[in-house]
């Protein structure tokens, strides 16, 4: 097994990773310190960083690891907020079963999406799915059921399995990070899967996989498809967060900023949306205490980034460790 | 005679009204080697493209072992047994060698779609990595990435590649393309030896490696076979020194 | 007296009349994203704040130096062409190099920039810009009255769609923007400046939109956000049309124009998602687009 | 006319051209024979400025053209035809050959190009890459001749091309010395060289490593065989 | 008694679109209001310094929702006194009743706050859709103008003055013809006048509000629709909409509000200062956060505290009283009643220059401006 500090992959198979032991122990440090985090810092704010978090790895898993650029993850995001929040409160749904049908719409709309993107590559497969989000904006503005541009409100966080209850903050803060870190552990796990390897082949060289005898088209579809559903869970969690789901969740707007925390974090590895997305989340919720328009900073880090910050925080990090190692 | 393994009858292809490849018959012979030359843009890429479904005919039919494949998608082709290299060096630039032959021995597992599954599920396959690495003189780089390699190991590695599929029909397109001397005769030499049961079409450029591997070769000419048989009627034929050897060969 | 679909003909004539209005917008817009898709291969996501620069420029120097309509027709342009030119040398340029995605991202952060600086400082509410004298009042067309400024919109667009298209496909300068999108280095190689020529036609590009947003001035409010939205139907207006056609571009620019204006008629709920479900048919059907080349 | 001096050339990291030097009189026909990867059709670009990195020099009618801007190199009268023939594909044939702006007077009117080169009239209206490929590099060689340049590179103008056409180019170039303009040609078929060429430099590994006159080509049989491997 | 004041300050809040569509009928005038009516108590009540907030939610309902939770679990705000547009104040009103705060809300006109929505400490304000339907539906339908068609921005409040002010039409024999939804923040209302003047509905009534209505008015003005003798009615329709449409755009519109700054003496000098500030005249929504906040700190005092259920106690057995509203009380579903003005837009003739706007026409007196109770579908009117 090949436990690697950075995991980023692309160092040969079989070579011992000095790191393992500081690997493990950052792991274990990690852990601990999200398991303490909300007794120091405001919980639903730790709960917004987790949601991103993970919408971020999702869109990540897709960009990183596949090479597909999606500018349309907010139609997953939202639509499965959507859902979620009207399960919780029309059909008044237990939270688990909620997130389900949540992720469920996600998963379908994926597929949809991804059948017809799939179909072109690069800045083609941006527009594709940037135009399809579009779409769902609309939709979710005009479906009798979301409520339109006042979105879905006060939605029941409810007892998860009919044990725990959500509305304290701090079982809803664990909740949510058992949550985060399921996904986050089928993200880590399916780049290093056999499915992975493929997916790598396939970003590297597409004719030569096809040569190989993989329909490349389903395996980009596969991960296309995974990637909206946790990119969907990320939703359905932060409908239950915030108690509201509403329009803001499937602009492109969205679409945008959760490109912007994972090129900021660092494209292609684990942990840089993780750390892109704590950093977008906190910049956004300090900034909107001082009176610089939010927007402007955000664009001016993007263009900051694609100018001269490509690999990201984390992507920058692992490439000095990796000269130095 | 041998088995026919590949047929394409009356192939065509033409693009917006430009015809590439015009009525193509190309019989190719179990366990041979068979080369396809001719000027550049005589078709023989395209060609290639059309045996291998990357690119669909516009007429005419492709036979597989009898099957009628012309419908196949380009990766149930390869499933099929029947692969094809680039004419630009087609390697995974960064998994390692090793992951590189992985992938292509991976298939056949059927875990291909398991993203849950652990990375050391396919540990399994090394061991034969490794053997077919070494086949093509590779051992010393396998844990190197493939764009490391220069260019000729690349080819190599490409070759090494399209063995673990274990085919039954490889189709070479220009594989001593950019090749330095050196890199040309252990290539040729490896071609040869995988050949050995296996039957192999292949564009070349290079007539003395032409001459020297091939049983049996097809001329194309403006998309149209101009002649075929064995290199030494080939080359005689007036039109071929004609259209494509001029007069310093033969 | 007909019905189409049992639609009066005054309804029916009245929504493509201003469906072909709005596809004058998209044409417009399309054109100046497929100009500069051609010969940079950038997707230009600020192409909506250019549009919204274009009509804000307008709006200021009316407001501030008492310059009007006419005079704004071409100094907006003008300025936020200068604007391209230099965001081009000073960002874009650096970026043809890796992956055309990281275009898109740019062009993305500088609208945000853009959209939310003068969000900023003008608010979202809008500034209104008065019609110009010359071009006040309807003229009653029997089933409906048309704003002699929206029919102005119309034939102003349609003029500087085919100009453009003239320009580009039937004349030298045409030919060396073509050329040069194929292989700049060669046409370099025969002794022309492509690096100023993919500038200027940047700034030409992004000009256009500029164009757009000055006549759209007096039709909507002057707003910060007017196009943000839109654009993004302007981007599958030029996926249905085909990347970098410019004929595709003004031609698929008009027709969803007008087949937007029919929805609204026939099922008023769909107009705004008519333009995504067409590109997602088109998609399965010639993925290419319809004027597109595979590239 | 044009004269390089220790020329080097990289692409990226990789340093390709390794103190390149040789001279080119006004009207003569110049060859650059090599293996593959030699460095000629890197010297080439070199020339045209359209090489990333390059330093030495390179003067041409006493210009110096290292860290001249590419598109002024042309200007001074030097037309280039690439390996890879360069027709556009959007353009139809008579775009392309009006495409490169005429930069000095004395350049040909496009009657007589189409009288050196029959197989181009008519085809005016034609999409530039529908030509065959014996008529696309007649085309990309008309192109650069209405120009007026009158130092004329040939990368491979006969590679990939039957017999019969390589035969007509060789008539071409004979034509166009004869008219003044001065050439320098790569070739690997150099059975092609020898019959037009003045003069032979041959290139190996970014170096220029010999010169050979075209009257002792034969005598230079043997070195030849060891420089090309032919 | 300082020490019932939690942390020893009083915290309170207000939520706007500081820079949107509303900004200019709710935005930095709102705000100043309500500092304006700190200052009245001097900064301070009971002793202590009484502290604003204010934020902008870019009329995002999650953006609001999120800034209300904050203040309440991070910034010990103790109230929340407005919150503009309907959709960001329903998202915070949840929050609020979850979190036993107190809400006022002077911005929003949904019949959902003292309906569906209604909470024990929630108290809604200046205005309403059928306070501003009623007035303007019933005065057209009395001039004959009988049928109508809508064009209704696509939010809660938007869905409420329809309804209202289409229950009124058919209540007195008029005719609903039709409605067309559009998002908020429409650019183009092209198609939809076409619509509407193919129906030769007598009335076009505009039910939307700010930047959309005067978009609205100015379009319909150059498709020529009241040329061709259909009347605009702008459901909402606030003094700085014809401020900003002119008069000549605006002439002859009903409009119903609850304020006029220049009504009394009084109005006009608080409304002087106002203008000072805020380079504008107080339109009903100004108002009303400014006669919330000034309601809220007298119920501090009198109760001694801060603690919400005897500060809500208070805010209802003290009637309102001040500048703009008198003797208005909190009914027991939330709605704080009073009288309401109906004005008819003066010809530019008739005005003596910038923001003298309005001819009152008539004033609806308390009981019978608001939905009566015993219509209402708010579940504490019933217990
Ligand atoms: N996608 C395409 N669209 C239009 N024409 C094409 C396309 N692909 C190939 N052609 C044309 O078809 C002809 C045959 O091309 P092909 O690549 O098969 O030649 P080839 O014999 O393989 O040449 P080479 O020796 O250079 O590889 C050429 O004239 C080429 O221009
Ligand atoms: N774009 C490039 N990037 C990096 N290396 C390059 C590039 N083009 C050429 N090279 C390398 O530069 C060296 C010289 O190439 P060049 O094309 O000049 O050779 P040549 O003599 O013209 O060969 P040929 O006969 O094949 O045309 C070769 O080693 C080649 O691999
Ligand atoms: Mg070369
Ligand atoms: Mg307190």
């Amino acid at each position: 097994m090949s436990t690697q500090s950075t995991v980023h992959g692309r160092s040969g198979l079989g070579t011992p990773t000095p790191a393992v032991i500081p690997g493990a122990v950052l792991w274990a440090a990690a852990l601990l310190l999200a398991v303490l985090a909300p007794f120091a810092l405001y919980p639903v704010f730790l709960m917004k960083v987790l949601c991103f978090a993970l919408f971020a790895c999702a869109f990540n898993l897709l960009i990183g690891f596949a090479g597909l650029m999606s500018f349309g993850h907010a139609a997953f995001f939202g639509g499965a907020a959507y859902v979620t929040a009207h399960a919780a409160k029309v059909w008044a749904l237990p939270p688990e079963f909620a997130i389900l049908a949540g992720v469920g719409t996600a998963t379908l709309l994926g597929l949809v999406f991804g059948a017809l993107a799939i179909r072109r590559q690069g800045i083609y497969f941006a527009m594709i799915t940037l135009a399809l989000s579009q779409m769902v904006f609309f939709l979710a503005l005009q479906l009798p059921f979301t409520g339109g541009e006042d979105g879905i409100q006060g939605v029941p966080r409810g007892r998860l399995f009919g044990l725990v209850d959500l509305t304290d903050p701090l079982a809803m803060y664990y909740a949510v990070l058992a949550l985060f870190l399921s996904g986050f552990l089928v993200i880590r796990r399916a780049v290093h899967s056999p499915f992975g390897q493929v997916l790598k082949a396939i970003r590297e060289n597409e004719p030569r996989a096809v040569s190989l005898g993989y329909r490349t088209e389903r395996y980009k579809l596969l991960a296309f498809v995974l990637s909206a559903s946790l990119a969907g869970l990320a939703g359905s969690v932060k409908a239950l967060v915030f108690q509201l789901a509403t329009l803001t969740d499937v602009t492109w707007q969205m679409s945008g900023e959760v490109v912007l925390m994972t090129l900021l974090g660092g494209m292609g590895t684990l942990l840089g949306p993780v750390v892109g997305a704590a950093l977008v989340v906190a910049l956004e919720s300090y900034l909107a205490e001082t009176s610089l328009p939010v927007p402007v900073v955000i664009g001016a880090i993007f263009v900051f980034c694609v100018l001269l910050f490509r690999k990201g925080i984390v992507g920058e990090i692992a490439g000095i460790l990796k000269r130095r190692a | 005679m041998a088995e026919i393994v590949l047929e394409a009858r009356d192939l065509s292809k033409e693009f917006k009204g430009f015809t590439a490849v015009k009525g193509v018959n190309l019989q190719v012979r179990r366990g041979t080697i068979h080369a396809l030359i001719g000027p550049n843009g005589a078709g023989k890429s395209t060609v290639f493209n059309l045996i291998t479904r990357f690119l669909p005919p516009t007429r005419g039919r492709i036979l597989y072992k009898g099957r009628d494949i012309t419908r196949a998608r380009p990766a149930d082709v390869a499933r099929m047994g029947l692969v094809r290299s680039f004419q630009i060096s087609a390697v995974f630039p960064h998994l390692s060698v090793l992951e590189n032959v992985r992938v292509a021995l991976q298939r056949p597992l059927g875990t291909s779609f398991h993203f849950w599954k652990p990375e050391a599920s396919l540990h399994g396959l090394h061991e034969r990595a490794r053997d077919l690495i070494d086949a093509v003189n590779l051992a010393a780089w396998a844990d190197r990435a493939a764009v490391e390699l220069p260019y000729g190991r690349k080819r190599a590695l490409e070759i090494a590649t399209t063995l673990a599929l274990d085919p039954e029909v490889m189709l070479l397109d220009e594989p001593l393309a950019g090749m330095g001397h050196e890199d040309i005769g252990h290539t040729a030499a490896l071609i040869r030896r995988v050949a050995a049961g296996r039957t192999v079409l292949m564009v070349e450029h290079n007539l003395s490696v032409v001459a020297d591997l091939s049983d049996t070769i097809t001329v194309l000419r403006r998309g149209e076979v101009l002649a075929e048989g064995p290199y030494d009627t080939v080359s005689r034929d007036p039109e071929v020194r004609e259209a494509y050897m001029g007069a310093g060969h033969g | 007296m007909f019905e189409f679909l049992g639609i009066p003909p005054q309804a029916l004539f009245g929504q493509l009349l201003l469906g072909l209005i709005n596809g004058s917008f998209y044409a417009l817009l399309s054109l100046g994203l497929a100009v500069i898709f051609g010969m940079l291969n950038v997707v230009n996501m600020a192409h909506g704040a250019f549009y919204m620069i274009g009509a804000f420029v307008a709006w200021l120097l009316l407001a501030h130096a008492g310059i009007g309509y006419w005079w704004a027709l071409v100094l907006a342009p003008l300025a936020v062409g200068a604007l391209g030119l230099v965001l081009e040398r000073t960002m874009l340029r650096r970026l043809y190099k890796v992956d055309h995605l990281y275009g898109l991202l740019l062009t993305f952060g500088l609208a945000l920039i853009f959209e939310g600086a003068f969000r900023h400082q003008f608010g979202v509410s809008g500034q209104p810009y008065p019609t110009p004298e010359l071009l006040r009042g309807g003229s009653n067309l029997g089933f409906m009255v048309l704003p002699v400024y929206r029919g102005w919109v119309v034939v102003f667009s349609a003029m500087v769609c085919l100009g453009t298209w003239f320009a580009i496909e039937r004349t030298r300068l045409g030919a060396y923007l073509r050329a040069a999108t194929e292989n700049p280095v060669l046409v370099q190689a025969f002794g022309i400046n492509v690096p100023v020529m993919v500038s200027l036609t940047y700034g030409f590009g992004v000009a256009l939109a500029g164009l757009a947003g000055v006549l759209a001035a007096p039709i909507y409010q002057v707003n910060p956000l007017m196009g943000s939205n839109l654009i993004i139907v302007v981007f599958a207006v030029v996926v249905i049309g085909g990347m970098g056609s410019i004929l595709g571009a003004i031609v698929t620019g008009l027709s969803l124009g007008l087949l937007e204006g029919l929805t609204k008629l026939l099922y008023p709920e769909a107009a705004n998602i008519v333009v995504f479900v067409i590109m997602a048919v088109v998609l399965v059907i010639k993925p290419a687009g319809l004027f597109g080349r595979e590239r | 006319m044009l004269e390089i001096a220790d020329l080097h050339g990289f692409y990226g990291e990789s340093h390709v051209l390794h103190g390149v030097s040789l001279e080119v009189r006004r009207g003569e026909v110049v060859t650059l024979l090599g293996r593959n990867g030699a460095g000629k059709t890197t010297t080439m670009r070199a020339i045209m400025g359209i090489l990333p990195k390059r330093t030495g020099a390179i003067r041409f009618r006493g210009a110096e053209l290292v860290g001249m801007a590419p598109h002024r190199i042309p200007r001074l009268g030097i037309g280039y035809v690439p390996e890879e023939r360069g027709i556009f594909a959007s353009l139809s044939v008579d775009e392309n050959l009006t495409l490169p702006p005429v930069v000095r007077d004395g350049g040909m009117t496009v009657e007589q190009i189409h009288a050196l080169f029959p197989n181009l009239k008519g085809r005016g209206a034609t999409q530039g890459t529908r030509l065959s490929g014996g008529e696309q590099q007649m085309l990309a060689i008309a192109r650069v001749l209405r120009t007026g340049a009158d130092l004329i590179l040939l990368d491979e103008p006969t590679e990939g091309l039957a017999p019969v056409i390589i035969e007509q180019i060789g008539v071409a170039v004979r034509a166009l010395k004869e008219r003044g303009f001065t050439i320098v040609l790569v070739e690997q078929n150099f059975r092609f060289a020898a019959t037009i060429a003045d003069r032979h430099y041959v290139m190996e590994a970014g170096r220029v490593v010999d010169m050979i006159p075209n009257h002792r080509l034969h005598a230079s049989m043997d070195k030849l065989h060891d420089y090309l491997g032919v | 008694q300082p020490a019932a004041v939690s942390d020893g300050v009083v915290r309170v809040g207000v939520i706007e679109d500081m820079s949107g569509v509303f900004a200019s009928i709710t935005g930095q005038g709102a705000v100043t209001a309500a500092a304006m009516a700190i200052e009245e108590f001097g900064g301070k009540v009971l002793g202590l310094p009484v502290e604003l907030l204010h934020a902008d939610h870019q009329n995002k309902a999650d953006i609001g929702a999120a800034t209300a939770r904050k203040w309440f679990d991070e910034d010990k705000v103790d109230a929340i006194l407005d919150v503009a547009t309907s959709s960001p104040a329903l998202a915070v009103l949840e929050i609020a009743k979850a979190k036993k705060k107190i809400l006022t809300l002077s911005s929003p006109g949904s019949m959902r706050i003292t309906n569906e929505a209604c909470g024990p400490y929630v108290a809604h304000w200046a205005y309403d859709s059928y306070a501003v339907a009623h007035g303007t539906g019933n005065t057209l339908v009395k001039q004959g103008l009988d049928s109508w068609y809508f064009v209704t921005a696509d939010y809660a409040f938007g869905h409420s003055l329809e309804k209202d002010a289409g229950d009124f039409v058919t209540a007195s024999g008029g005719k609903v013809l039709g409605s067309i939804r559009h998002p908020v923040g429409t650019n183009d209302f092209a198609s939809a006048l076409l619509q509407v003047q193919a129906s030769k509905a007598k009335v076009v009534a505009l039910a939307n509000a700010g930047g959309d209505t005067m978009n609205a008015i100015k379009q319909a003005t150059e498709f020529g629709l009241t040329d061709g003798g259909q009347r605009l009615a702008a459901l909402a329709g606030m003094i700085n909409d014809v401020h900003g449409l002119g008069l000549l755009g605006a002439r002859g519109l009903i409009i119903t509000e609850a304020v006029y700054w220049d009504m009394n003496d009084e109005t006009r000098a608080w409304s002087q200062r106002f203008f000072q500030r805020v380079k504008a005249m107080p339109n009903m929504l100004q108002a009303g956060v400014y006669s919330s906040v000034r309601h809220y700190l007298r119920a501090v005092q009198a109760a001694g505290t801060d603690e919400t259920d005897a500060v809500m106690r208070k805010m209802r057995e003290i009637p309102v009283n001040d500048v703009f509203f008198k003797n208005g009380y909190i009914r027991k579903d939330g709605r704080m009643v009073h009288d309401m003005h109906l004005f008819e837009v003066k010809q530019p003739s008739d005005s003596k220059g910038p923001w003298d706007y309005y001819r009152l026409i008539n004033t609806i007196p308390a009981e019978e401006a608001f939905q009566p109770l015993s219509t209402s579908r708010c579940p504490l009117v019933k217990n």
